[in-house]
């Protein structure tokens, strides 16, 4: 099984990154680009386990270790 | 029996580079053609990269005795006594190809494997220096490879925590297809406790540690040793990626290990990884070597024996312990988090034997690997000469116009936006580093008053005008910038970035520099204790500029007694020492303001050099001059106004009254200082240069805060910062 | 005044030894390292957690180092009144830890800036800053890639009005909000900053705008 | 519309980052964690558009800014 995390900065926190890759597609002719936010994936493998227990563990590492929610969301996702 | 324990062909030899003779060597030592893992293992210990094979014959030449030297090239760094019981232990190494297919994790893995040559034979690593070579401006490519190799730089220096101190950087459009990272590392050691290579005695176990084996970089070596053409871009060969936190654990790790006794022989795995490491250690001391490749920590599944042993993954190490000493060592390791295995045993029988899945996949004889290796002399030409440039013929226009030109010429611009992506004080110790007005970066020996001086250099347009006299100006410089830094210089290392070597006019180029660099490092007595060849450094037939770095380490036994080019003060008059005869050919004059690249480089008379430099060290510990810089690219006015900015004082130049404005402002004469001394001590000081048999005249003084230049109009010292800070951050961010 | 001092050393800690040599040369004798997989604090006045990339800094600078298992005794001295700093990646972990409130993101200019700093002391009335009083500045150097401090405006409101704000950048090389580059927590026992205030005590070796930090440690008034 | 941009590490180049945090998560007792990668999530907005060119300049991007296709591989989702 794996778990898949996205993190992303929280709206209203400023992403240096992510505007520098709008400004940068911009620059090499991508106009149509009107924003840009990066974020970060963590991908987590699991042997076979029952789904909403991994979905729990995996919410607490987000919560523990994973992302800052001072600046950060995050999202679950589960694949078989 | 697999089929990977099969004979292999001719052919399957000859695409991995080796040739019909070396076929024919390999055929008869074993009496039987090597299965593929065999055949790996020839091949990347006989490629250019590992074996020398074109370079060998001719680094002989170079000078590598003196008073100073512990231990010469044929380690994994050279080793200088610094006194008090102390040594340093410094290397420098290219990262040219990886740099360029994927420039920060090219250069960051550069930077990691230089270090790893300097702890692996028991010194901290104290400083790093970086020395770079970039295509045009106008080249699409440049910008990207120049922050690419600027971050990966930083990126690992900077997280293992090391300072990086110095460096230079040139763009020119003959590295367009082929840039040059080379990277320098300088340790310090205790002198009873240094670490050597030679794996001797037979039954001792044999360590692996660091990061585990994946399929990283397979073939590097022999891809540095072939030339580019337009499909290697295509094939990417599994790149390297550095991980300097894995970095700074195994410098710590490996340094308390070296406290104990459990070391017989220590070896970093660099280019050809576990199969250059486990063989060299193994030939050095005379043994053979079993491993057990099942037992290697591997990152990968299904790798097979030929994989394992030539992947270039990064941070790993391989240690001979002596026996009994393993479970001390690995509980090192293992505090750490690092990977640790024993993975076999030396021998006695002089073979390197290697099991996989309880099959025997290698069985080859160790000293042939050495002995056997080729060595070539190859065919090559005398460089033709070129014409010396009649200073008279070119056209003197506004020196002050010039100036401005020079101050913000790419090779001359500041360099800040570099080096301020580089840690350059972490260790507290940096006395001096870049842009710290020094013409060499200066370190403090921790816990004692001394200092190293060092300074990485090399003119690459002169070495392309004149080999010959380029190599000794290479050496003769690099000496130049730790005198001005109030160093004795001690030894040097080098990295020789040449073309294609089976090109007979490049082999030439190579043949000569060295020739140059040997003359001059014997004159000055400065020998060559470690180095590093590049060669093949060519895109589609064209070759780089001929570029053999010289990365050198002198001495300064009272740390307060660094000098540098900051400290002239408003009244101080301006003393130039060595003659000038206004030689332009090859300058950055001719090529940036005639734009011509023609002519003859200007001679380096070693004699005077010598005399010149002893003069330089000797008033500046005599506590009479408050300012130094070398003479380089700009001549006279460039080093005034690089002396001003740092000052932060106007200076106004004399003009000549017997040479052209251009050729007294901007020749490229050897051999020259310019001292900011108080005007009290001018007359005492001629006179000293006098009986010491060097030429010096006052031309100039500091005083407000303009530059002027004889007749010139003055141009302000803050527009010539200005333009000078300017061009590459202006460069770099018009993204 | 301290009598005693910690400093943690974490994998890829790289000022650790700049760290205990600063202390030992200007702050107090008694310095003992302390390694992060340790449970017990030995009994000290003061704890610093130096700089460098623990972890690499990997995931988020500072982020795995708050989770180690030092950590824990190293909050307790903290909830205690003991001394706490954190220097450069040390304020990235006090973050993390919530020791200390915001986040240090990406420097705006995406890059790693190593570079003198121009300080303004903008309170010289904690046990770190006291030798700097009647200095409205000073210059000490930084070298990091995520020094941008960021909290919600609440949040920067409180340090502010709580005197929480003790070091601001003259010349912001980092986008940090409201020029900051050193807060204490509202109690005033723990101190974070970006500038490295170990690199700058030795005329030799550049600036010397960090001694005043060790001496006000060491209990000097100025 | 939105084009969602996964880069990754490729499979066989080695991730330290990832490596970090299936550490990390051991020791904080999240044993079951066999593994871990990590890698970035770009998200570019655009105004209204046509999802087959968009994703075809989304792709260019990609080889030509986002990813480093030495060493990342990238997969590109369209939302509305
Ligand atoms: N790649 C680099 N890394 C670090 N420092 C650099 C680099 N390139 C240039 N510098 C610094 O810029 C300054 C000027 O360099 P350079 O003109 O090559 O000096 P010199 O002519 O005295 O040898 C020096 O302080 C040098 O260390
Ligand atoms: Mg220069």
């Amino acid at each position: 099984m794996k778990a898949i995390v996205h993190i992303q900065p929280r709206s209203g926190v400023l992403d240096p990154q992510g505007q520098a890759v709008a400004g940068a597609l911009k620059h090499m002719g991508f106009d149509e680009v009107l924003s840009a936010r990066q974020g970060k994936i963590i991908e987590l493998e699991f042997g076979d386990g029952d789904e909403q227990d991994v979905r729990q563990r995996v919410q607490k590492m987000c919560e523990q270790l994973l992302a800052n929610t001072v600046i950060e969301d995050f999202s679950i996702s589960i694949e078989a | 029996m697999s089929a990977q324990n099969n004979p292999t062909s001719f052919e399957q030899a000859q695409a991995l580079g080796l040739n019909e003779d070396e076929w024919g060597v390999i055929l008869k030592r074993l009496g039987r053609a090597p299965n593929q893992t065999e055949l790996g293992i020839f091949s990347v210990m006989w490629s250019e990269h590992c074996s020398y094979k074109s370079s060998r014959r001719h680094l002989r030449k170079l000078p590598t005795t003196g008073k100073c030297v512990i231990c010469g090239p044929g380690e994994n760094a050279g080793v200088i006594d610094i006194g008090d019981g102390l040594a340093c232990i410094f290397k420098m190494e290219s990262h040219n190809h990886p740099s360029y297919i994927e420039p920060y994790q090219g250069a960051a893995t550069g930077v990691g494997g230089i270090m790893r040559d300097v702890f692996t034979m028991g010194a901290r690593p104290v400083a790093l220096l970086n020395a770079l070579r970039f295509g045009s401006p106008d080249h699409p490519k440049t910008r990207a490879l120049v922050s690419g190799v600027v971050a990966g730089i930083g990126g690992y220096g900077n997280c293992v925590g090391v300072p990086t101190v110095g460096g230079e950087t040139n763009f020119h459009a003959g590295y367009d297809g082929n840039i040059l990272v080379n990277a320098m590392c300088v340790g310090i050691a205790k002198q009873d406790s240094i670490f050597y290579s030679a794996a001797k005695g037979a039954g001792n176990p044999v360590l692996y540690v660091g990061a585990k084996t994946g399929r990283d970089g397979i073939h590097g070596a022999t891809m540095a040793s072939a030339e580019f053409d337009d499909e290697t871009e295509a094939k990417r060969p599994t790149v390297q990626v550095g991980d300097p936190f894995t970095e700074k654990r195994l410098i710590e790790a490996c340094l308390e290990l070296m406290q104990t006794s459990c070391i017989v022989a220590i070896q970093d795995m660099g280019a050809a990884g576990l199969t250059s490491s486990s063989i060299e250690m193994a030939d050095k001391g005379g043994v053979g070597i079993d491993l057990d490749l099942d037992k290697v920590p591997q990152r990968e599944t299904h790798m097979t024996p030929v994989e394992m042993m030539l992947s270039e993954s990064q941070e790993r190490m391989l240690i001979v312990l002596r026996p009994g000493k393993e479970s001390e060592a690995q509980a090192i390791f293992e505090h750490w988090e690092l990977d640790v295995a024993l993975i076999g045993k030396t021998t006695d029988t002089g073979h390197m034997v290697l099991h996989h899945k309880g099959e025997k996949v290698c069985d080859i004889p160790i000293a042939p690997l050495g002995d056997d290796a080729p060595n070539y002399d190859r065919p090559w030409v005398e460089p033709p000469t070129l014409p010396a440039i009649n200073a008279d013929e070119i056209a003197s226009g506004d020196p002050a116009k010039a100036l401005i030109t020079l101050m913000q010429s790419p090779d001359m611009a500041s360099k800040r936006w570099i080096w301020e992506q580089y840690d350059r004080h972490v260790m507290a110790d940096t006395i001096k580093a870049s842009g710290g007005a020094s013409d060499a970066a200066v370190v403090r020996v921790h816990d004692t008053n001394k200092a190293l001086a060092m300074s990485s250099d090399c003119t690459p347009r002169y070495v392309l005008a004149d080999p010959y006299e380029g190599g000794k100006q290479a050496v003769a410089e690099c000496w130049r910038n730790l005198i001005a830094s109030g160093a004795r210089p001690m030894a040097v290392t080098d990295c020789l970035n040449f073309g294609n070597p089976e090109r007979p006019d490049i082999m030439g180029q190579f043949v000569r520099a060295i020739d140059g660099m040997a003359e001059a490092c014997r004159a000055l007595g400065f020998p060559v204790v470690s180095g590093n060849v590049s060669l093949y450094n060519e895109t589609a037939g064209t070759a780089i500029p001929p570029t053999p770095v010289i990365g050198g380490v002198g001495l300064i036994d009272n740390a307060n007694t660094a000098m540098g080019f900051g400290g002239a003060e408003a009244g101080d008059a301006l003393v130039l020492l060595g003659a000038t005869t206004g030689w332009l050919g090859a300058s950055l004059y001719l090529r940036e303001v005639e734009g011509r690249e023609e002519g003859a480089p200007p001679p380096v008379n070693l004699e005077q050099e010598h005399r010149t430099g002893m003069l330089v060290h000797a008033l500046i510990h005599g506590g009479q001059v408050r300012a130094v810089h070398d003479l380089s690219d700009g001549g006279l006015a460039c080093a005034a106004t690089e002396m001003a900015m740092a000052s932060r004082c106007g200076v106004h130049l004399v003009a000549s009254d017997t040479l052209l404005d251009a050729a007294w402002f901007f020749g490229e004469d050897q051999g020259r200082y310019l001292l900011a001394v108080k005007a009290d001590v001018v007359d005492p000081l001629l006179d000293q240069a006098h009986e010491a048999g060097v030429d010096a005249k006052v031309v100039g003084t500091m005083k407000d805060s303009d530059v002027v230049l004889g007749d010139a109009m003055p141009l302000a010292l803050d527009l010539l910062s200005q333009k000078h800070e300017n061009w590459l951050p202006a460069y770099m961010e018009d993204a | 005044m301290i009598v005693s001092a910690a400093v943690i050393v974490f994998p890829g800690s790289n000022c650790d030894r700049d760290a205990v040599s600063a202390l030992s040369k200007h702050s107090t004798k008694r310095v003992h390292r302390v390694w992060h997989r340790d449970t017990d604090l030995p009994k000290v006045d003061l704890v610093i957690l130096p700089g460098g990339f623990s972890y690499g800094d990997y995931l988020r600078s500072g982020a795995i180092a708050a989770r180690s298992p030092i950590m824990t005794a190293v909050q307790s001295h903290a909830k205690r009144g003991g001394l706490l700093v954190g220097i450069c990646n040390g304020f990235q972990i006090l973050t993390e830890t919530h020791l200390l409130p915001g986040a240090l993101m990406r420097n705006a200019g995406l890059k790693f800036l190593c570079k003198s700093t121009p300080l303004r002391i903008e309170n010289a009335d904690t046990p770190f800053t006291r030798a700097y009083a009647g200095l409205d500045q000073t210059s000490i150097p930084i070298a990091h890639h995520d020094g941008n401090y960021f909290a919600d405006e609440d949040t920067l409101d409180r340090l502010e009005g709580g005197g929480q704000i003790v070091f601001r950048y003259v010349n912001n090389p980092n986008g940090s909000s409201r020029d900051i580059a050193g807060i204490t927590n509202k109690a005033g026992n723990v101190l974070g900053m970006m500038p490295h205030p170990e690199r700058a005590i030795d005329p030799l070796t550049g600036e010397t705008g960090g001694l005043a930090f060790f001496k006000s440690l060491a209990g000097v008034m100025a």
